[in-house]
C-alpha cells in the first residue's frame, strides 16, 4: 500500500427505488466505508439521483465543489449520462461506467457490468427447457426502461421457436405491490399458466402471494431475477415453485469501486471491460449465490 | 336531498359504466375472486381516502399519506422482529405490531396537524416535507432495502388480509365500516358539521364557537389514524415494507376524493362519493390487465382519459351552479 | 333598569389610526338602545367590541358591572352576549338550518338531531314570517334571506344582550315589520338590545335611548321622543340637511334601453320594459321578486336567459357581459361582499378592476392614484390609506366605494341594486343628487331598491314586479307607497298567494 | 409596500441563511462555476414555475407540467430526428425543432385550460388526467426507452444550454428575463389584476366584467408555453427525452410557488417569491452534493426539513393577518 496523495472518488448511482437498487445501494455504501479505512488518503462522495437531470447535476457538483479525481457512475439512463460523463473524462477523471453502457463507445477507462441480454436470455433458456410447447406462460416487466426493453427482447429471443406461449406481458414496475395486483389479474384473466416470468425477485415476491392466494401453486413455477436472498433461500430448499433464479448481481458496483479505488493506491493501470454474466442459481449452487447480510 | 342525488350520479354512473364494460371485456371480471381483488385492494388507499376527505373538507390537504403509510409498515415489521425472540410468535405479538401501527399513525397524523395549526404553514409544505421525511426514514431503517416481517409472524398474520367471511376479505369489511362510519360522521356527528362549516368559512366557524384548530386537529390525527389501520392491513399481505411502500398513494388518494365530489377547496364532504372514486381507480387498473390492449405503455393514457371523462358526469351541475 | 353590558373610556385603534375616542356607553335589560352616526363613524367597531370581537386599545367593556374578559366572541357569545355582524357570517355551503345552530348544534347521544333542528330552525324562521327553507344552502339564497338568516341564528341563542349591526339594510319592509316584532318582543323579555341603523325612522320607532357617534366620539345622547328625525340627521352629519331628494327635473329624451320579453328559467318571465336618457326608472318588489335577477340579466351576468335587448337601437347579446359592458350597461351589486369587492385587495385595486383598459397596458399607477382621489372627493370615501384592504371599510364606505367603482367605467346605463344600503342619510342625499345629476347628463339610470321613499322620491316612473312578472307601471304623481304595495302584493289579482292572506298593505 | 415586503422576506431570509450555510461547508459553493451550475438547472423548474405562479394564482392547478415537459422533449426530438435528413444538420433544424417545441407547449396548455374553461372540470382532476396522458404517449413514442436526438445536432444545440455570456449561460440569462417579466407582468398588467382579482374572488371579477374563463384559459396557455421554453433548454442538456423525464417537476414547482408564499388557494401571486423558492429548492440539493452528509438515504428527510423551515418564516405574518 502506497502512502498516495489524497484523492477522491466520486460515486452516482440511482436511488434505491426498488430491491435491486436498493442492494446495490448497500453494497456503495459498504465498500465506501470499508475502502475509507483501509486507505485514509481516499474520500469518496457518494450521490444517488431519481432521475437522469438530478445525476447529471449530482455529476456537475462533484466536478465543480468536490473536485473529484475519479467518477464511478451508474447511468440512470445512458443518453442523457453519456455528454456529460464524456465531459468528466475530458477533464482528465478516471471515469468507471458501471451496468448500463453510455452511448458512446470508448468514453470509460473501466466497464463493469452485469449482462441484461444474458439476464433474459438465461431466463428465456431455462423456460424453452423446461416447457412443452403450447405451454403458457405470463410476463411480468419492469419499469419501462431501455434495459428492460433489452431483458425481454433476449427472453423472447430465447423462447422463440419453442412454441411456449406467452399470454400476457404487464408492468410490475420492479415493485411487489404491483406484481401482486398484476398477478391477481392473470390469474383472474387466464385459467390456465404453466409459468411465470416475474424477471425481477421483487417482483417475484408479490407473485408468489397473488399464487398463493388463488391456492394455484401447484400449477406453475416463478423465475424472478438477481438472486435476492430470501428467494435463493427458498430455492437452496429445493422449492418446487422456485426452480431456478437467474444471477444479475447488485454487488457489481463494489468491484467498480474497489477497481477505481485500486487504479490510485496500486501501481497497476486499470483498464478495460468486466462483463459479470447472469447465471442460473439452482439448488446445487444456491449457496454461493446466498448472503444473509445484505439487505437485498 | 333531491339536490345532492343528482349531484352524486355523476361518478356513481361513471362507476357503473365501468362495472359494465369490464363485464363486456372479461367476464371473469365480475368472479367473486376479481371482485374479492379489487375490493380488497381498494382498501388500502380506500381508507386513506375516508381520512383524506375530512382533511380535504375542512380545507387541507395531505400529501404524506404515501410515505406514511410506508414508515409506519416498516417501523411495525421492526417492532414485531424485536418483538418475537421475547414474546415468541404468536398473536399477541401481532397484536403489539397492530398497536404500534396506529400509534405510529395517529402520532404521524397529530405532527401534520400539530404543524398545520400550530405552527400555521400551509398544509402542502408541512405534508410535503413529512413526506420527504418519512419516505427517507423507511428507505434509511431498510438500508436501502426491503424490511420483511418474520416467517414465522408472517404465516400468522396473513389471513388478516387474505381471509374473511368467503370472499369478502377482512379488508373488504374493514374498509366497508370505515366508509359507513365515516360516512355516518360526516352527516351525522357535529365533528362532520364543524369540518364542513370550517372547509366553507373558516372565520365563520370561530365566530360560531367551533373550535377551528381542534377540529383541523382531529382531522389530521383521524387521517394518521386510517393511515395506521390500513398498514395493519397492507402488512400480512406480502410481509414487508421498503422505500417503494405507498408512493404515489397520496395522489391516488387524494383524486378518488375528487373524484367522489368533494371540492378540493373544501366545504362539502362526500364520503361515500369518495368510496366511489376510489373503486372507479381501483376498477380502471384491473380492467386494464384484463383487457387486451394496444399496448401496456398506454394504460396510463387510458387511465387519465376516464379520469377526466368520470368527472365530466359531475360537469353539469357546477356549470348550473355558477350563477 | 340595571345596566347589563358597559363600555367605560374605551378607545380602539387600528394601526396607528385612533377611530373610537373615550366611548362610555351603557346597555339597559328591556331596553332598545341605537347607535346612530356617519358611515365609518365607528359603530361597527363599537358593537365588535361589545361582542368580545375586537379587543379595546384602552379602556373596559363591563358585564354586570365587573370587567368582562371575553378574549374572543364565542366567549362572549356563551355569556349571553349576541352580535349580528354587518357582514354575513354564515357558511355558504351549510343549510339554513345548519348555519343557526353551527356550533351549538342539537344532538341525541352521538348523532345530530337534524329533525329538531330543522324543526326549531323552521320555527324560528316562522315567527320571523319567511319561507325560507331550512334545508336551503345559504348560497342559493338572495341577500335579503340571508340577512333573515342572520337573525335568526341570533334569536336562537337565547341572548341577554343582543347587538345588531344594520340589521334591516338588507331587508325590505315586509321582513322589517317582523324584525321590529322581534324586537319588541324581546325588549319584553327584558334583554338588553343595541342596533344601529341608517334609516332614521326605524330609529325613531324602535329606540328608547340613542346615542349619537361621530367620528369616533359621543356627540350626542337621547331617550325616546326626545329627537326627532331631522334633529338626529343634524347631530350626525353636523350640519343642517334640507330638501332630501334633489327636484325631479327631468327632460326625458329618446330610448336608450329597450328590453323585450326578458326571461330567466325560475326568476323572471317575459319583462319588458324601455329605459329612456335622462330617466330614473325605479323597480320595486317584494324579497325574490326577480328584481335582481332582471337587472343581472340585462347586465349579462344571467347565463339562460332569453328574450331581446337593444341600447340605442342595436341589439346587445344576451348573457355576455362583456357585450353588456360595451354597450355601455352596469349594474352595481347588492351583493357588495361576494360579487362586489375584493375584501382582501387594496381600494385603488377594487376601484379600477372594472375598468383597467383605461388605464393602458403597463396599468399606470400614477393614474390609478388620481383616480382613487378622486373618487374619494366624489363620493365621500372615508379611509385611512388607498392600501388598506377594502374589506377593513366601514360597510358604507365599501357601499360608497362600489358605486365608485361602476362609475368609472363611464356608463351609459347604470343599473343600481340597493344603491344606498348601509349609507348614511348625509351621504345618502349626495348619492340621489349624484344619480340625478346622472340623468340629467342624459344616462338612463334603473334603481332597484326595497326602500319604498327611495324610490318614490327618486323615480319618474316605477315598474313592480311581483313573482317575477312586471306587475305594472306607476308614473308621475301617482307614484304612491300605496300604488307601488297594491302592484307589488298582487292586490286587487285573482288568486291568493302567503303574502296576500298574510299581511294587509301597509 | 412595507407589508409586502416584510412578508417576502421571509423565503429570502432562508435562501440567504441556505448560502451562507453552503459557504460555509464548502468554499466551492460560491465559486462562479458552481452558482452557474446551480442557476442554470433551477432554469427549468423556475421557468415552469413562473407560469404555475400564475395559474395558482387565479385559483387553478397545473400537475401535468412534468408529464407534459417530457412529452414536448419528446416530439421536439422526434421532430428534429425525422427533419435531418431533409434540411440537414444545421440551425434550421433546431430552430423548427424549437418551434415544435413551443407549439406543443402552448397546445398543450391549451387543452388543459379548456377542459379546465369549457368543459368545467376541476383542475386538479383534468391536469391529473393529462398527467398520466402525456406520460404514456412519451413512454409509447420511445417505446419504453429513451429518444435522443441525432448526435449531429446535439453537439450544435449543446451550447443553448452550456454557453453564454463567461459564466451566466443562456438558460440564466432566459429564466432571468422570464422571471423579470413574469414580475412586471403580475403587477403592472391588466392581464396580472385580473388574475389576482380571479383567484381573490372569481364572482366579483365577473361582475366586474373581467374576461374570467378566457383569462384563466390563458393562463395555462402561458404555462404551458412556458414548459414548451424549458423543454427548449432541456433538450440540449440531456439530448434525450424518456418516460422518467419530468418526473415530480410538478411537485416541485408548486412548492416553489408556495414557498415564494402565493397562497395554493389564489388571490395574490409573487412571481419573485417564486423564484426564491425555486433557488432554494435546487441549492438544497446542491448543498447536500457540498458536504458528506450521514447517509444519502437521508437526504429526502434533510430536505423537507428545510422546506418546513423556510416557511416557518412566513408564519408570523399570517398569524397576525388572523385577528
Ligand atoms: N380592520 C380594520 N383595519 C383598519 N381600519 C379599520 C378596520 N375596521 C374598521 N376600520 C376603520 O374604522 C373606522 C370605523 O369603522 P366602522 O366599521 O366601525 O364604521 P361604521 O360606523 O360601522 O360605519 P358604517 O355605517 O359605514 O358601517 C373606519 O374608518 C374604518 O375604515
Ligand atoms: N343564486 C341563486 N340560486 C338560486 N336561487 C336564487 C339565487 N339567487 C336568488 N334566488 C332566488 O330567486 C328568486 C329571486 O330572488 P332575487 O334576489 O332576484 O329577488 P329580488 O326581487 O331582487 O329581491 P332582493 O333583491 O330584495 O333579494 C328568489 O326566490 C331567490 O330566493
Ligand atoms: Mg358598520
Ligand atoms: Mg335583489
Amino acid at each position: 500500500q502506497t502512502e498516495g496523495e489524497a484523492k477522491t472518488i466520486g460515486v452516482a448511482i440511482p436511488s434505491a427505488t426498488h430491491g435491486f437498487m436498493g442492494g446495490l445501494n448497500w453494497h456503495a455504501q459498504n465498500t465506501i466505508d470499508r475502502l475509507g479505512e483501509t486507505y485514509p488518503n481516499l474520500s469518496f462522495v457518494l450521490a444517488t439521483a431519481g432521475d437522469s437531470a438530478k445525476m447529471v447535476s449530482d455529476i456537475e457538483d462533484m466536478m465543480a465543489t468536490r473536485n473529484i479525481d475519479a467518477l464511478v457512475v451508474l447511468p440512470f439512463e445512458s443518453e442523457p449520462l453519456t455528454a456529460p460523463v464524456k465531459s468528466v473524462k475530458d477533464a482528465g477523471k478516471f471515469v468507471v461506467v458501471v451496468d448500463r453502457g453510455l452511448s458512446e463507445e470508448g468514453i470509460e477507462d473501466l466497464y463493469v457490468a452485469g449482462d441484461n441480454a444474458a439476464f433474459g436470455r438465461v431466463a428465456g433458456q431455462y423456460f424453452a427447457d423446461n416447457l412443452e410447447s403450447g405451454q403458457k406462460i405470463v410476463v411480468l416487466r419492469g419499469i419501462p426502461t431501455t434495459l428492460d426493453n433489452e431483458r425481454v427482447e433476449a427472453f423472447q429471443a430465447a423462447i422463440e421457436g419453442s412454441g411456449i406461449e406467452v399470454l400476457d406481458m404487464q408492468h410490475g414496475n420492479w415493485n411487489r405491490d404491483d406484481a401482486f395486483n398484476v398477478m391477481q389479474d392473470y390469474l383472474a384473466k387466464y385459467p390456465e399458466i404453466d409459468a411465470v416470468w416475474a424477471a425481477d425477485d421483487d417482483m417475484a415476491t408479490g407473485v408468489l402471494e397473488a399464487i398463493a392466494q388463488a391456492g394455484r401453486e401447484d400449477e406453475m413455477w416463478v423465475i424472478g431475477g438477481a438472486g435476492m436472498k430470501e428467494i435463493v433461500q427458498r430455492i437452496m430448499d429445493g422449492d418446487p415453485q422456485l426452480p431456478v433464479n437467474v444471477t444479475y448481481p447488485p454487488a457489481q458496483i463494489s468491484a467498480a469501486i474497489e477497481m477505481a479505488a485500486l487504479n490510485f493506491v496500486s501501481s497497476a493501470p486499470m483498464a478495460g471491460r468486466y462483463i459479470i454474466g447472469s447465471q442460473l442459481i439452482t439448488p446445487e449452487n444456491a449457496e454461493q449465490y446466498y448472503f444473509p447480510d445484505s439487505p437485498f | 336531498m333531491r339536490r345532492i342525488d343528482f349531484h352524486l350520479l355523476g361518478p356513481l354512473i361513471a362507476l357503473i359504466a365501468l362495472i359494465i364494460i369490464g363485464a363486456l371485456l372479461n367476464p371473469a371480471f365480475l368472479a367473486p375472486a376479481n371482485l374479492s381483488n379489487v375490493l380488497a385492494r381498494s382498501a388500502f388507499i380506500g381508507l386513506i381516502a375516508v381520512g383524506m376527505t375530512f382533511v380535504i373538507t375542512q380545507g387541507g390537504l395531505d400529501l404524506s399519506v404515501g410515505s406514511m403509510a410506508a414508515f409506519i409498515a416498516g417501523i411495525t415489521i421492526m417492532a414485531m422482529n424485536a418483538l418475537v425472540p421475547i414474546t415468541g410468535v404468536n398473536w399477541g405479538t401481532i397484536i403489539i405490531g397492530m398497536m404500534v401501527a396506529m400509534a405510529g399513525g395517529l402520532a404521524a397524523g397529530l405532527f401534520n396537524g400539530a404543524l398545520i395549526t400550530r405552527a400555521r404553514i400551509e398544509p402542502f409544505i408541512v405534508t410535503l416535507g413529512t413526506m420527504g421525511i418519512y419516505r427517507s426514514l423507511v428507505t434509511w431503517l431498510s438500508d436501502g432495502g426491503t424490511l420483511s416481517l418474520d416467517s414465522g409472524l408472517r404465516t400468522l398474520y396473513r389471513p388478516v388480509y387474505f381471509s374473511g367471511i368467503g370472499w369478502i376479505t377482512w379488508p373488504i369489511i374493514t374498509f366497508a365500516i370505515v366508509a359507513i362510519l365515516g360516512e355516518w360522521m360526516m352527516r351525522h356527528t357535529r365533528f362532520g358539521r364543524h369540518v364542513e362549516a370550517i372547509g366553507s368559512n373558516d372565520r365563520v366557524a370561530r365566530y360560531s364557537a367551533v373550535d377551528v384548530e381542534g377540529v383541523r386537529l382531529a382531522s389530521y390525527v383521524l387521517l394518521g389514524g386510517l393511515v395506521g389501520l390500513a398498514t395493519i392491513l397492507y402488512v400480512p399481505r406480502l410481509g414487508s415494507a421498503s422505500g417503494s411502500t405507498g408512493v404515489l398513494w397520496e395522489l391516488e388518494a387524494i383524486a378518488a376524493v375528487i373524484i367522489g365530489g368533494t371540492m378540493l377547496k373544501g366545504g362539502t364532504g362526500r364520503v361515500w362519493g369518495t368510496v366511489v372514486g376510489v373503486l372507479i381507480l381501483s376498477m380502471i387498473d384491473n380492467i386494464l390487465n384484463l383487457a387486451d390492449l394496444v399496448s401496456p405503455y398506454l394504460n396510463g393514457a387510458i387511465q387519465g382519459v376516464i379520469i377526466v371523462l368520470a368527472v365530466v358526469l359531475q360537469r353539469e351541475k357546477r356549470a348550473t351552479d355558477n350563477r | 333598569m340595571e345596566t347589563v353590558l358597559e363600555l367605560s373610556g374605551v378607545t380602539r385603534c387600528f394601526g396607528p389610526v385612533e377611530v373610537l375616542h373615550g366611548i362610555d356607553l351603557g346597555l339597559r335589560a328591556g331596553e332598545v338602545h341605537a347607535l346612530i352616526g356617519e358611515n365609518g363613524a365607528g359603530k361597527s367597531t363599537i358593537m365588535k367590541i361589545l361582542g368580545g370581537y375586537l379587543a379595546p386599545t384602552e379602556g373596559q367593556v363591563l358585564l354586570d358591572g365587573s370587567p368582562a374578559a371575553f378574549s374572543s366572541g364565542p366567549e362572549a357569545e356563551a355569556r349571553g352576549v349576541v352580535v349580528i355582524h354587518q357582514e354575513f357570517n354564515l357558511a355558504p355551503d351549510l343549510t339554513v338550518a345548519d348555519n343557526i345552530f353551527l356550533g351549538r348544534e342539537m344532538t341525541r347521544g352521538w348523532r345530530l338531531d337534524h329533525a329538531a333542528m330543522r324543526r326549531a330552525a323552521g320555527d324560528l324562521l316562522e315567527e320571523l314570517d319567511t319561507r325560507i327553507d331550512p334545508r336551503a344552502r345559504i348560497r342559493d339564497l338572495s341577500v335579503p334571506d340571508r340577512q333573515m338568516v342572520e337573525i335568526a341564528k341570533a334569536l336562537s341563542r337565547n341572548a341577554r344582550v343582543l347587538i345588531m349591526d344594520e340589521p334591516s339594510a338588507a331587508l325590505t319592509h315586509r321582513e322589517v315589520d317582523a324584525l321590529y316584532a322581534q324586537v319588541d318582543r324581546l325588549r319584553a323579555e327584558g334583554v338588553a338590545l343595541m342596533f344601529c341603523s341608517h334609516r332614521l325612522d326605524e330609529v325613531a320607532r324602535l329606540a328608547d335611548r340613542i346615542t349619537v357617534l361621530r367620528d369616533g366620539s359621543v356627540v350626542s345622547r337621547a331617550t325616546r321622543g326626545e329627537m326627532t328625525e331631522d334633529q338626529m340627521a343634524t347631530a350626525m352629519v353636523g350640519r343642517e340637511l334640507t330638501d332630501f331628494f334633489p327636484p325631479k327635473d327631468t327632460l326625458t329624451g329618446n330610448v336608450l334601453l329597450e328590453v323585450q320579453d326578458l326571461s330567466v328559467p325560475g326568476a323572471v318571465d317575459d319583462a319588458s320594459l324601455t329605459l329612456h336618457r335622462g330617466e330614473v326608472l325605479g323597480i320595486a318588489g317584494l324579497v325574490g321578486a326577480g328584481r335582481t335577477e332582471l337587472a343581472e340579466a340585462i347586465a349579462g351576468l344571467r347565463p339562460g336567459s332569453t328574450g331581446r335587448m337593444t341600447v340605442s337601437g342595436e341589439a346587445v347579446p344576451l348573457a355576455d357581459v362583456r357585450a353588456a359592458g360595451r354597450a355601455g350597461i352596469a349594474y352595481l351589486t347588492e351583493d357588495r361582499k361576494e360579487a362586489g369587492l375584493l375584501l382582501t385587495k387594496p381600494l385603488t385595486e377594487n376601484l379600477t378592476l372594472a375598468a383597467l383598459d383605461r388605464f393602458g397596458f403597463r396599468i399606470d399607477r400614477a393614474a390609478e392614484a388620481r383616480a382613487m382621489d378622486d373618487a374619494t372627493r366624489e363620493f365621500d370615501i372615508r379611509a385611512a390609506s388607498p392600501d388598506m384592504p377594502a374589506g377593513a371599510l366601514s360597510g358604507g364606505n365599501q357601499q360608497k366605494l362600489l358605486l365608485a367603482k361602476t362609475m368609472l367605467t363611464e356608463p351609459q346605463i347604470v343599473l343600481i341594486d340597493e344603491p344606498t344600503r348601509g349609507i348614511d342619510v348625509g351621504t345618502k342625499r349626495q348619492i340621489y343628487a349624484f344619480i340625478r345629476r346622472l340623468a340629467a347628463e342624459g344616462h338612463g339610470i334603473i334603481v332597484i331598491s326595497s326602500e319604498l321613499p327611495e324610490v318614490i322620491g327618486l323615480a319618474d316612473r316605477v315598474l313592480v314586479m311581483r313573482q317575477g312578472r312586471i306587475a305594472g307601471e306607476v308614473e308621475g304623481d301617482v307614484i304612491t307607497e300605496e300604488g307601488i304595495v297594491r302592484l307589488a302584493m298582487g292586490v286587487g289579482a285573482d288568486h291568493h298567494d302567503a303574502e296576500h292572506k298574510n299581511r294587509e298593505p301597509a
